[in-house]
């Protein structure tokens, strides 16, 4: 059995679920935050099968990853400057005890 | 032959660890698996001849993200057992079986129109063309730039003493 | 910011190139020094029941508290004599007045005291304590202060000892004694009391005392408390003749007298022995010391300097001082680890604001209108001599004045022996007598105390004056023992707990501001609390205890030998089985147990199980909390 | 070297053959250098300090670092009761396993290399950056608060000195006009630090905090933090990190080497004796720092990377692709004359403005 654009893209959505599990049914605001990396990478696989296997001349879907790399340490750091900004203050970092908007 | 075996060993690595993350108690450790997954995903970059796209993956997601994670987990307190499922942990499995379901069955059904070109080797100079050259995407560039000075400026602010 | 770090980066790394092309200073260590560094390793202590007497000095070492040691409450062995006992010239017995006064019991302990010496309290006072040298105490911390423990005994005389002493029935024989120092006055005391013979003491200053009055200022040494003792002394029958020189100690013989002791001291300064020391504003100390004694007056003027470094220069210094001159000094040849003179004196010497020239003799002394001046040279230690001090060396060219008003030479002393006394004499002027009997070439004639020995202590003299009194009375055909119990013999020698531990009590003095108008005695006693304390850190090494059993933990036991060496007993050694390695330190340095015994396979976290288990817990588990 | 590999070895010819005795070469050679290097390190420290060093073991003390092996192998493993136990384990091993894999991608000579990747300084800077991991596993599962305090320093100083590192390579690899490790050695006819000398001071900065070392060693400073990251391990464990550490240091001299002074290229001597010969003496110029610069302080160490180091290297990174676009065909004297002086006037304008640890700063 050869190497196929689906075993990629089964790959990507199985990491991609896991990621939305842990975004969604956790406490803690890191795991959270790694969690949306997780579904970040399956995406960026996602991205580089289609490329790989649709254009394989165009590498458009390379760039794309590029950008998806970018905006994810984008995130990553605002999302942790957050998250330790919000411990500064409520010494949590459960998302289920931040629940006020302003305090 | 070789890239399948390396494929399926890097598969089953990646999804363990990504498991290993939204499982485990301990958030130092789930940081860890979390390289663990990076660095799966980047071998499959290399599956997929993406090589230069894995180095940055390495360089960017392994040395930089996941170690800013480690940072920000020593700067919090209950790192052992710090890691809890709130109360939609069972409709969230169920949602996501659900979609995972919806998605497998979508890529299955779905006939993709696979190119039989070899892929392109090496990338990084394609890459750059694509990036700068012309008829590129040289105003996305432009506009991450302007997302990661964004960036910068917002993190300096959030983290400033008052 | 460059031309501050710049520059420095920029000559460090240039000099650190230059020395690196510098040639080594490494250099061959000396092949004959090359056996060192022991290793113990073993298992079993061997330990020797004769000689370990119980006294927990091996337990309270142990860093490890490994060693148990359960002695007997009633099983003693007995008494045996105490170092201190032993070291004693006149072997009082320390440990058992100690131990009187840890009973709360100090009218005993003074006749515990009173059995082997008549001048307790100036002993107390002023005694050189050998006892305390010899203190086993000094091998774990400090020794026991004995002198302090007698003062506090006789400051607390109850006079019970008076009543339980006796006098001998009189034996018709004369005897006459030339001074009345303290060896005299002791043979006088022992003839007239325990041997009942009619002693007259001839003494040619007009109190008696000799050096202890004389020699030792009255801060030191009130003159209440020494006229106190020498009463006792006439009490028992002793007829003391003041301001009577004897010249020729045969003409008392033909007087009557059956026996002759000469005590006469030794009381003539020695000189500098430098130029233009015939000047007479340089004094003898013992002259100095004795003007003052008899109220003369000494004109001092303002800059005094002291030459030695023994007790009497302090002595004379502190003199001085109290007689109103502003700057005494003292110079001495050698440095402060060759002075003779007892540790506290010069501490309070120092304290009392005298300057002590180290390392400079005096080579010359020029008068130049009232003032002098004392041409020093400066000296540097050299090889050992035969007293084990270093003998000073002159440095060439060192040479400097020191300028003065007066000099006080406070070298030594010699006997001052009148020509007709006839006797043969040795070094420094003293009468050759048989070591044994002190008796001298003429038949009846004895002598003692500083004029055999020269200048020496005071407990020294006290012990030559009872070894008179025995040969003199064995001479009169007496008996020859001038021993008598006065103290109670003891009951139940029991030891409750082991000695305390810490360090002596302060001792205290009076403030420095009151010091210096007047004569008062600077060290006050103890008071009753700290007594007992101190008695409390006596290791009572006369008690010999059944030591039932003595284990050692093997498992904390870390082999460190600690014990061995702080046993004062040498009960403990080393068994046959402690392997004593030696490395040589030219040969790679690997630890041989180390590779015989790699224990790798269980890592057992900070110490290996069995030792977690007997040690303390708190020496193991540090606080891991971030 | 490639009379020692069959010719049928050689890329692309057989790929698990030359993968095989590559990696054997390469082992085997960091194993040796690694225990060269302590020998060398510490007899050069020793002369510049006008002792001898080590000197008993074997001629010139040179079985020094087999006694030391010997005494480390036969000591007990000690693990912390309270660390944590399988990342207390790994912890070596993450550590230890980048810097091999950095060795992959250094030419020994033309074609002598494990794998010419065309983007081997990527590489090279994607693993150095996992380093830190095992650093962090090891400080955080001793449960020890100074191996905690010397792992955060690490990661934090690893973090920062990385992008002027990167953009100082960005330089390089503009002039050669390309990634691979191979092809930039081709590119030097003149050894790029004529070319780049502020890219080369930054570099060798940069990797002197890279690999922890004086003066920039707050990771271990031993009168802070006792021993920093590494203080709970013991026997082989400790060893491993100490084999990291002098094998980083000889990857990052091989790195210097390759990239800024020619590589194996150079007359008379084989191409393998050259590269050699100039990895020991980038080494001793290591050693040398190390023995005349003292420790720096931990928010010294921030504050030179971002107020000095990065600013440069940026202007540096300007100037370089501004020559390369407008200009490529500039006589190489004149670019050696021009980066010499860029370099001094920028260091002197900038120390105008940079004041190193005047105020205190709390990191």
């Amino acid at each position: 059995m050869t190497l196929g654009l689906e075993h990629f893209l089964i790959l990507s959505s199985v990491l991609f679920a896991i990621g939305l599990y842990g975004a969604l049914s956790k406490r803690s605001a890191v795991i959270i935050l790694m969690s949306i990396e997780i579904m970040l990478g399956a995406v960026s696989i996602a991205m580089v099968a289609f490329s790989r296997y649709i254009v394989p001349a165009m590498l458009t879907g390379q760039v794309f990853t590029i950008f998806i790399i970018v905006v994810a340490a984008a995130e990553a750091t605002v999302g942790l400057a957050i998250i330790i900004a919000i411990y500064r203050r409520r010494e949590t970092i459960d998302i289920t005890k931040i629940d006020l908007m302003k305090w | 032959m070789g890239l399948e075996i390396a494929f399926w060993i890097l598969a089953v690595v990646a999804i363990t660890a990504a498991l290993a993350v939204v499982s485990l108690r301990n958030i130092f450790r789930a940081a860890l698996c979390l390289i663990l997954c990076f660095l799966s995903i980047a071998g499959i970059f290399v599956v997929l001849s993406a090589d230069f796209l894995a180095a940055v993956q390495v360089l960017i997601n392994v040395g930089a993200i996941a170690i800013l994670i480690i940072l920000a987990i020593m700067l919090t307190r209950e790192v052992e057992r710090g890691s809890l499922p709130n109360k939609l942990q069972f409709p969230v499995i169920a949602s996501t079986v659900l979609f995972l379901c919806i998605a497998v069955f979508a890529v299955i059904r779905t006939p993709w129109q696979v190119s039989d070109l070899p892929p392109v080797e090496p990338t990084t100079a394609e890459l750059a063309n694509k990036l700068f050259g012309e008829g590129g995407f040289i105003l996305p560039v432009e506009i991450s730039a302007v997302l990661l000075l964004a960036t910068i400026i917002g993190a300096i602010v959030l983290m400033r003493e008052k | 910011m460059f031309k501050h770090y710049g520059n420095g980066i920029v000559k460090g790394m240039a000099l650190t190139l230059k020395h690196l092309f510098r040639q080594p200073i490494t250099t061959q260590y000396p092949e004959e020094r090359l056996t060192v560094s022991r290793r113990i390793r073993g298992n079993v202590l061997a330990w020797s029941q004769d000689n370990c007497i119980g006294c927990y000095t091996c337990a309270r070492n142990c860093p490890h508290g490994c060693i148990e040691i359960e002695t007997s409450e009633k099983g003693e062995k007995g008494l045996i004599p105490a170092p201190c006992t032993q070291d004693c010239p006149s072997h009082v017995d320390a440990a058992r007045y100690i131990r009187c006064l840890a009973q709360g019991k100090p009218d005993e302990a003074l006749a515990v005291i009173r059995e082997k010496i008549p001048f307790p309290s100036v002993c107390g006072y002023i005694c050189a304590h050998p006892c305390e040298s010899s203190c086993n105490r000094g091998l774990i911390d400090e020794p026991i202060a004995i002198r302090m423990l007698k003062r506090f005994a006789v400051d607390n005389n109850t006079g019970i000892w008076k009543q339980r002493s006796k006098t001998a029935p009189a034996s018709g024989k004369q005897v006459a004694i030339i001074g009345a120092g303290p060896a005299g006055l002791t043979a006088a005391y022992y003839l007239a009391k325990l041997c009942g013979h009619a002693v007259t003491v001839f003494e040619a200053l007009p109190q008696p005392g000799g050096m202890m009055r004389f020699g030792i200022p009255e801060y030191r040494l009130p003159d209440k408390i020494l006229s106190d003792n020498i009463s006792e002394i006439e009490n028992a029958g002793v007829k003391i003749k003041t301001d009577t020189r004897i010249d020729r100690p045969e003409s008392l013989l033909e007087e009557g007298f059956s026996a002759v002791f000469i005590a006469i001291g030794a009381h003539q300064a020695i000189e500098l022995g430098i130029e233009g020391e015939d000047n007479p504003k340089i004094l003898g100390s013992i002259d100095f010391l004795r003007e003052v004694k008899l109220g003369k007056k000494v004109g001092l003027g303002n800059r005094v300097a002291v030459i030695g470094g023994g007790n009497s220069a302090m002595d004379s210094a502190r003199t001085a001082l109290r007689l109103g001159v502003k700057e005494v000094t003292i110079i001495y040849r050698r440095t402060r680890a060759e002075m003779p003179a007892s540790p506290e004196e010069i501490e309070d010497s120092l304290d009392e604001g005298i300057k002590i020239l180290f390392l400079a003799a005096p080579t010359r002394v020029t008068s130049h209108n009232n003032e002098l001046k004392l041409e020093c040279v400066r000296m540097k230690l050299g090889k050992e001599d035969a007293s084990g001090r270093r003998r000073p060396e002159p440095i060439e060219g060192s040479e400097f004045v020191v300028e003065l008003d007066n000099i006080i030479s406070a070298i030594s002393q010699r006997p001052r022996l009148p020509d007709p006394f006839g006797l043969a004499t040795g070094r420094g002027n003293t009468i050759q007598v048989d070591p044994d009997t002190l008796a001298t070439a003429k038949e009846g004639i004895f002598a003692g105390g500083d004029a055999v020995l020269g200048p020496a202590t005071v407990i020294l003299a006290i012990a030559a004056g009872r070894q008179a009194a025995i040969s003199i009375d064995k001479y009169l055909g007496g008996s020859g023992i001038i021993d008598e119990t006065l103290a109670l013999p003891e009951e139940i020698i029991d030891r409750e707990g082991g000695p305390r531990e810490g360090w002596r009590p302060e001792t205290s003095a009076i403030p420095h501001q009151q010091r210096l108008n007047s004569f008062n005695g600077v060290e006050l006693g103890w008071d009753k609390d700290s007594a007992l304390s101190e008695t409390e850190r006596c290791l009572r090494c006369d008690l010999v205890y059944g030591v039932e059993k003595y284990q050692l933990n093997g498992g904390a036991c870390i082999y460190c030998g600690l014990c061995v060496e702080a046993c004062p007993f040498d009960a403990l050694f080393m068994g046959y089985s402690y392997e004593r390695a030696t490395y040589r330190l030219s040969e790679q340095i690997l630890s041989k147990e180390e590779l015989l015994t790699p224990d790798r396979r269980k890592p057992s976290g900070y110490a290996r199980p069995e030792v977690e288990k007997t040690l303390p817990k708190q020496t193991l588990l540090i606080d891991r909390d971030l | 070297m490639p009379e020692l590999i069959p010719q049928e070895a050689l890329w692309p010819g057989n790929f698990w053959l030359h993968l095989l005795v590559f990696t054997v070469i390469i082992i085997t050679f960091i194993l040796l250098t690694v225990m060269f290097f302590i020998w060398f390190e510490r007899r050069l420290l020793g002369r510049i300090q006008v002792r001898l060093g080590p000197n008993r073991a074997g001629p010139f003390g040179l079985l020094q670092p087999l006694a030391d092996v010997i005494k480390v192998l036969t000591k007990e493993d000690i693990v912390p009761a309270r660390g944590d136990k399988p990342v207390f384990w790994l912890a070596p091993i993450v550590a230890f396993v980048p810097v091999l894999m950095m060795f992959a991608v250094i030419p020994f000579q033309d074609g002598a290399l494990l794998v010419d990747l065309n983007i081997g300084i990527l590489y090279i800077v994607a693993v150095s950056s996992m380093a830190s991991i095992g650093i962090f596993m090891a400080g955080w599962s001793s449960n020890n608060k100074y191996s905690l305090i010397g792992a955060m320093r690490d990661v934090a100083q690893l973090v920062s000195y990385e992008i002027p590192l990167a953009l100082s390579i960005l330089g390089v690899v503009l002039i050669a006009g390309s990634l691979s490790l191979t092809e930039i050695v081709e590119a030097q006819t003149v050894p790029f630090i004529l070319l780049q000398p502020l890219g080369f001071l930054i570099f060798f900065i940069g990797s002197l905090a890279e690999m922890n070392r004086t003066p920039f060693d707050l990771v271990e400073a031993d009168s802070e933090i006792v021993a920093g990251y590494n203080i709970e391990y013991s026997g082989m464990k400790w060893a491993t990190f100490f084999l990291m550490e002098y094998a980083e240091a000889l990857t990052i001299s091989a790195i210097i080497t390759t990239l800024f002074l020619g590589g194996w290229r150079g007359p008379l001597l084989p191409p393998f004796l050259w590269f050699i010969i100039k990895v020991v003496t980038v080494f001793s110029v290591i050693v040398w720092v190390r023995a005349t610069i003292p420790r720096l302080r931990i928010d010294q160490v921030m504050a030179f990377t971002w107020k000095f180091l990065l600013p440069l290297a940026l202007i540096n990174l300007l100037i370089t692709s501004l020559q390369v676009v407008f200009w490529p065909e500039a006589p190489v004297w004149l670019i050696v004359f021009a980066g010499l002086f860029i370099m001094i006037a920028l260091i002197l304008i900038w120390s105008k403005f940079f004041k190193l640890g005047g105020d205190r700063i709390d990191v």
